[in-house]
């Protein structure tokens, strides 16, 4: 376990120290010098000047990547130019916001895919099988922005069940949590059936049955753990999607996550905001793919630390 | 981070135990199955409908109607007119040129460098395989719309551009799918037999390894065309997708959201348009991998 | 001996796109309490679904179309499924042929074999724990405290199958069904799980009902045989006499298929043909087209249950003038 | 509305900030609604030196910052010392204090301004609010680099608290009693507390408006503003943006664009009043000179000698210039085609697709470049284009200096002007203090920006705010929302 462990986190320095290099180069062809779009189209060329070399943009890439990147290892991860606070600040401010949505938004796709995919490998192949699939499909080929301007018009505007920008509250969580959860659910519903209709032909269940068993017992402790071995990575890669702040959701519902943090990063060409914004997602992403590892060994035992593919 | 909602869980959704292998009689399965005809017949019309688009369009899509604007669909206007007088019919019906050319390219480009990545590495396995997998984790790692932002801001908006990028984007996901796949079939013992009979790598790739991923293939790529138009249509949500006036589906979704109260039809037919096209595609990805999985659960 | 288990007329029936298919069609035996009670054949003709009928554990296509199954006079046929739950494991409980896959692979044994005890005696906690680690020493599994804690996929088969068989007797059932139990095993561990049958049968006053195709495994546990063949029972009688003076020709011929050191070197005889699928009986005697000794009125109605003697009965027109047993 | 850089006001370049910072400072001038004339406010007067270098202000008595320090001279000077230096990083601040070398404070009530020259545009941005308010030093210091999220003011409200990516909650300064003189309610301001709450998408701040969640909406976008007007439970409150709303930019540096007939034919071809009704719902003006008429020294009677649309004179133009229409409708001169590539942000994706199909009604081919805003600032700045929109916003007229003066190419001089003619004017519009004359020298400028057509100028928008009628009594002052008299309907 521990061997396993420690190669996983090595190639995930890895590919972290791969990320920073890749976005460092990457922000810096993007064409668009941040003073200007900050001192707007008011500035005169020595103001432009005077603050480039204040902020220090004008020292060579590889001077700026050296210093930035002996800096993030005590933790300081330059300030955002447009705020001028530490960018590490900027980003934790939004964190909470983004982890609360894509929890809440994971929690209802985990509801809805699981329940859906249990009751279509019940009634396999029949007419409410058909209906799960075909409701997997479409909410896969829905363009989630759209959706989210639909549910916005009929709840918050026509209704009025829900409010609108007026903060991250539980009230306020609920649209788009279900926008993203319908997406997402439609991967977790997928697999859950499938994989319960496999289970269930399983000898197992057979024998289970035949020491008398209640069926809901047969169902969530002995069928579930195992269809949830496919199921958890699915929830894992969701997880880290959605950690990331999906940006069109948030802009749809005002929601001040990370996802506008990173657009508006861009548009501003902030960058060290964005080089922090992209390194806490790759070591986000890396972290997730470690946990869903090691938690699927917790739930398959037959996984040896180490031989399973990664 | 950001992350274009789609594309990613697609490794989720088709989990391959045994390599799916073309059949001889594919064509007569396919056509057995009423799912695949419908979808096929759905997509050609649509298709015909872009090919068509000059005869079909009542109107010139560009052409700007100074008194009626912002109407609601009407006689003359069935789908009515966006705010510069432009009939949205037309535009529908052009935009399937675009949206469908700027899909089937992405998806190229998805297809080519994503097989290529994918079989190498796994044939090749070994310290390669490492590297390009790592690679492919900082893509995957770096949020696919930092990347489509950076690449379209590096070459600049136009809809070749947001081709690529949504291209690019999604070459990770789908390099590690044909992986897995041809991983798999490496495994099947019988590419060591045809090795340890002295066969060419080339033979053996092109005899063993091409057909056995050849219905991964299909399937992944018919999947990959509904996920490129939606990464589009995202682009262009968030203004870096086609230029104007180009009638792309996804620019007029995204110019409709500012109608959203007081002309609802703009925002309206093209989310519809999408969702119907898209929800074809991935229905017949469904239906070829049900054909082509040898354990369906149909 | 009192009879414990009496089948009459079972006939279960399977849906199919071209109607239903009877795999079962009127099957008779009894199951005396403390006997251990042979059901023999070739594979696809209808044993195992005959055990399933027992307890109703058959998937959703398939159901019992008539005929009765009598436990301590009680008709099950007809008992509802959460009375059924009562007796599954408790008072009738099942192992089944390949061990590799009767486990879940997620659960530990303790775990598995505690759920039968808590849902039937309600017992709990260190009790219970115990209880477990009792029936694994019962079952021969060596360091049962570790192997408590243990996920299946670290055992070898013939020990997944004494879990199975220690899972099985955990409510001391009154009778077992162990379906083809050692089929799956390699030879030395195949005997080691029969002498464990025959021990705990003995300790624990179970009858077994044991579903085998394998004639040598009949001649060592079973007190009396069912021979069945496409779904009808053709002989029942006790094993000395099926193995001495077989009466109907497939049972011979089973017989001679069977290796044994009694025979030397000869060459074994094989049946010819393949046991017919439901859609092909022939309206006669379902063997009569492998049957060697087969007469016209094999070809065209079907024998019935021939009463040979007090312990025999056959299902072959050679029989005929014996009186009938209905 | 966005959300603010920082509060800091010397180094914030976003003017939400200013509008916020507004409510939590006081200026030394005002401007007067009605008669657009200066006026005293935390001065009590002023005087300016017979050769306008040396500006004397007498501070207001009584006056107190939101932590405590008394307001006098020497804060004055402490404020504008900061802006000055270099050290700060100042942005617009400094900007509107450009002209400024040297300021002193005697004594706790005067506070003199030296200037190397005189400058026009200094008093009147001595009345622009938030940027040159009065800061405390000693909150300064205490906060450091997180001032910015801690201002300090001697203005009607003081910060209460700033939630990142939501919303920023000013409370009332109950000991406020200095207000500029207009003010009906001369104590402390009615409201409690005002809260800014961030909603970056138009629809979804209407929407917001609607469902009751927020009372007072800015910069409604004008298509929404109509359906407002007709809604009883909403006012409307409109004034003139203080600047141009659209204008096409030509870069001279283009071989073809150098061509005056081609940039008249282009200000030609381009109807104003459609675009008008189009994009803005009828809700502006056409323009026809680079500053509308609600900034001093415009000149009205550039509505008479400004191009107007004519198709057939434009056309006429462009074959005098050597042009003939080919066989596809573009105009084409010793075999090239006239086509030009125009760069726009992508919120004017609208007008410009229009502009587009105007030109080629008169054979002039456009492609339409959408860029997001940072690629298209660095292009024009550079310029690296032909054709762009644009629109700007400014107090004073000296922004003409910053837009045409040789000396700013690479800064907002995008179309490369280099006229000395022009440069002479700009520098005298900068030093003429007496306003009749000042007035002389802008509308000589610009006579010659329209007769060389640099720009082909579209339209003045205004600019509206929609308050819930919850509200009563929102002002506007010089463009921005004031709630010193509001009170809420309970």
């Amino acid at each position: 376990m521990k061997h396993f462990i420690i190669n996983r986190v090595l190639s995930g320095i890895l590919v972290i120290f791969g990320i920073s290099v890749f976005s460092f180069l990457l922000i810096h062809f993007i064409p668009g010098d941040p003073v200007k779009i900050m001192l707007g189209i008011n500035a005169s060329p020595e103001q432009v000047e005077k603050l480039n070399h204040h902020l220090g943009l004008d020292k060579p890439l590889l001077v700026q990547y050296w210093q930035y990147i002996t800096n993030a290892f005590q933790g300081d991860f330059g300030t955002s130019l447009k705020t001028g606070r530490p960018v590490l600040i900027e980003i934790l401010d939004r964190f909470p916001e983004t982890v609360k949505l894509a929890i809440f938004g994971l929690f209802v796709a985990v509801v809805i895919g699981v329940s859906l995919g249990i009751v279509a490998a019940k009634f396999k192949d029949s007419f409410i099988d058909k209906m799960c699939t075909a409701f997997a499909t479409l909410g896969i080929s829905i363009p989630s922005f759209w959706l989210g301007i639909l549910l916005v018009l009929v709840f918050s505007v026509k209704l009025a069940w829900f409010p609108i920008a007026n903060g991250t509250g539980f009230r306020d969580l609920i649209l788009p949590a279900f926008t993203l959860g319908v997406v997402a659910s439609t991967m977790i519903m997928r697999l859950t059936r499938n994989g319960m209709v496999e289970v269930l032909s399983n000898d197992y269940i057979r024998t289970a049955r035949a020491k008398g068993l209640d069926d809901g017992l047969i169902l969530f402790r002995h069928a579930l753990r195992n269809v949830l071995i496919p199921v958890v990575t699915v929830i894992g890669l969701q997880l880290a999607a959605l950690l990331g702040g999906t940006v069109i959701i948030e802009q749809v519902f005002n929601w001040p996550g990370l996802g506008t943090l990173a657009i508006g990063a861009i548009m501003s060409r902030d960058f060290p905001l964005i080089q922090g914004i992209v390194l806490f997602m790759g070591v986000m992403y890396v972290t997730i793919n470690i946990l869903v590892d090691v938690l699927y060994s917790i739930i398959d035992p037959r996984v040896e630390m180490g031989t399973k593919e990664a | 981070m950001a992350k274009l909602e789609t594309y990613k869980p697609i490794q989720a959704r088709v989990a391959p135990k045994d390599p799916i292998k073309i059949k001889s009689d594919t064509l007569r399965k396919l056509l057995k199955d009423k799912r695949a005809v419908v979808c096929i017949l759905f997509l050609v019309i649509v298709a015909l409908i872009g090919i068509l688009a000059p005869l079909l369009a009542p109107f010139d899509p560009e052409e700007q109607f100074y008194e009626s604007i912002l109407q609601g669909p009407s006689k003359e206007h069935l789908l009515g007119t966006d705010a510069i007088g432009r009939d949205v019919l037309s535009r529908l019906v052009y935009g399937v040129r675009v949206t469908l050319t700027v899909s089937m390219l992405a998806v190229a480009i998805t297809f080519f460098l994503g097989t290529f990545i994918g079989l190498l590495s796994a044939y090749v396995g070994g310290w390669l395989d490492n590297v390009l997998m790592r690679i492919m984790d900082i893509l995957l790692a770096l949020p696919s719309i930092i990347l489509a932002l950076a690449i379209v801001a590096i070459l600049g908006p136009s809809l070749t551009n947001a081709m690529i990028a949504v291209g690019v984007a999604s070459i990770p996901g789908f390099a590690r799918l044909i992986r897995g796949a041809a991983l798999s079939i490496k495994s099947s013992g019988f590419v060591e037999a045809s090795r340890s009979i002295g066969s060419s790598h080339s033979w053996i790739l092109r005899r063993q390894f091409l057909p056995n991923v050849a219905g991964v293939l299909l399937v992944y790529t018919t999947l990959f065309i509904g996920v490129a138009i939606l990464d589009t249509a995202a682009l262009s949500f968030i203004g870096l997708g086609a230029q104007p006036p180009t009638p792309e589906w996804g620019t007029m979704l995204s110019e409709g959201k500012n109608y959203m109260y007081d002309a609802w039809w703009l925002a309206t037919f093209p989310g519809i348009a999408i969702t119907i096209v898209v929800f074809s595609v991935n229905f017949l990805g469904d239906a070829l991998r049900d054909i082509f999985d040898p354990k369906s659960t149909r | 001996m009192s009879n414990l288990l009496v089948v009459n007329g079972l006939t279960t029936q399977f849906e199919s796109k071209n109607g239903p298919l009877t795999v079962v069609d009127g099957v008779d035996f009894t199951l005396k309490k403390g006997e251990v009670l042979g059901l023999v054949g070739e594979s696809g003709c209808g044993k195992s679904v005959t055990s399933l009928s027992i307890l109703q554990l058959l998937d959703k296509y398939g159901k019992i179309s008539s005929g009765e199954v009598l436990y301590e006079n009680t008709n099950l046929v007809n008992k509802t499924e959460k009375e059924m739950k009562k007796i599954r494991g408790k008072e009738i409980s099942m192992i089944f042929q390949d061990p590799m896959n009767s486990l879940n692979p997620v659960l530990t044994i303790g775990k598995q074999i505690g759920e039968v005890i808590e849902k039937h005696e309600k017992v709990k906690g260190a009790k219970l724990k115990q209880k477990v680690v009792d029936l694994l020493n019962l079952g021969g599994i060596p360091r049962a405290d570790e192997i408590f804690h243990e996920y299946p996929h670290r055992l070898s088969g013939g020990m997944k199958q004494r879990v199975m068989i220690a899972m099985a007797i955990a409510c001391n059932p009154t009778m077992l069904i162990a379906d083809e139990p050692t089929t799956a095993l390699d030879v030395t561990i195949q005997a080691q799980i029969l002498d464990l049958l025959r021990s705990l049968k003995d300790e624990l006053d179970m009858s077994i009902l044991l579903i085998t195709h394998d004639l040598g495994v009949v001649a060592e546990m079973c007190d009396r045989v069912v021979v069945m063949y496409a779904g009808q029972v053709v002989e029942t009688t006790d094993t000395r006499t099926l193995l001495r003076n077989p009466r109907h020709p497939y049972t011979e011929g089973l017989i001679q298929a069977t290796p044994h050191q009694s025979k030397g070197k000869s060459r074994l005889k094989s049946i010819v043909g393949q046991v017919p699928t439901p859609d092909q009986y022939s309206p006669g005697c379902r063997f009569a087209d492998r049957c060697p000794k087969a007469m016209d009125i094999c070809q065209s109605n079907v024998p019935p249950l021939f009463e040979i003697d007090g312990q025999t009965s056959c299902r072959c027109w050679l029989y005929e003038m014996k009186e009938e047993v209905i | 509305m966005q959300e603010p850089d920082t509060l800091d006001v010397h180094k914030t370049s976003m003017s939400i900030a200013s509008v916020i910072t507004n409510h939590l400072g006081g200026t030394l001038l005002t401007v007067n609604a009605d008669t657009n004339e200066i006026e005293s406010n935390l001065a009590e007067s002023y005087q300016v030196s017979e050769d306008g270098k040396t500006i004397t202000l007498k501070i207001r008595q009584g006056v107190t910052l939101s932590d405590g320090t008394p307001l006098t001279a020497k804060v004055y000077k402490d404020t504008f010392d900061r802006i000055l230096n270099p050290e700060t990083g100042a942005t617009v601040a400094a900007s509107l204090i450009g002209g400024i070398q040297e300021t002193s404070a005697p004594d706790e009530q005067t506070f003199i301004i030296e200037l190397a020259a005189p400058s026009a545009p200094l008093l009147r941005n001595l009345t622009s609010r938030g940027y040159l308010q009065p800061l405390s030093m000693a909150a300064i210091e205490k906060h450091g680099a997180d001032y910015g999220r801690n201002p300090v003011g001697a203005g009607p409200f003081i910060f209460k608290e700033w939630v990142t990516g939501q919303s920023i909650t000013l409370e009332r300064n109950d000991d406020y009693n200095w207000p500029h003189a207009s003010a009906k309610n001369q104590g402390k301001a009615y409201p409690d507390q005002i809260v800014y709450k961030f909603i970056q998408d138009q629809q979804t701040m209407l929407a917001a408006l609607d469902s009751g969640s927020i009372d007072v909406a800015m910069e409604v976008p004008p298509k929404d503003v109509q359906r407002y007007r007709d809604n009883p439970d909403y006012y409307v409150i409109e004034a003139e943006r203080q600047g141009l709303g659209l204008f096409l930019e030509m870069n001279l540096e283009n071989e073809t664009l150098s061509d005056l007939n081609v940039r008249k034919a282009i200000n030609m071809a381009i109807n104003k009043d459609a675009i008008i009704k189009a994009v803005i719902n009828g809700e502006g003006t056409p323009a026809y000179g680079p500053i509308p008429s609600a900034v001093f020294g415009y000149d009205p009677n550039v509505e008479s000698y400004g191009h107007k649309l004519n198709k057939d004179e434009a056309i006429s133009l462009l074959e005098q210039s050597g042009y003939t229409k080919n066989s596809n409708g573009i105009m084409e001169k010793d075999g090239s085609e006239l086509t030009f590539e125009l760069s726009i942000m992508t919120q004017h994706n609208q007008a410009a697709q229009m502009v587009q199909a105007m030109l080629k009604d008169v054979g002039i081919d456009v492609n339409i470049q959408s860029l997001e805003a940072g690629t298209l600032i660095e292009k024009v700045s550079q310029g690296e284009f032909q054709l762009s929109f644009l629109a700007y916003s400014y107090i004073d007229p000296d922004i003409l200096y910053l837009l045409f003066h040789s000396s700013q190419i690479g800064g907002l001089n995008h179309v490369r002007a280099q006229n000395s003619e022009l440069d002479g004017l700009l520098e005298k519009g900068r030093t003429t203090i007496d306003p009749e004359e000042r007035k002389q020298v802008y509308a000589q400028v610009q006579e010659i920006v329209v007769e060389n057509a640099y720009w082909a100028p579209i339209y003045a928008e205004k600019v509206f705010f929609v308050v819930n009628k919850r509200v009563q009594d929102v002002k506007l002052m010089n463009v921005n929302l004031d709630y010193q008299d509001s009170w809420v309907k309970q």
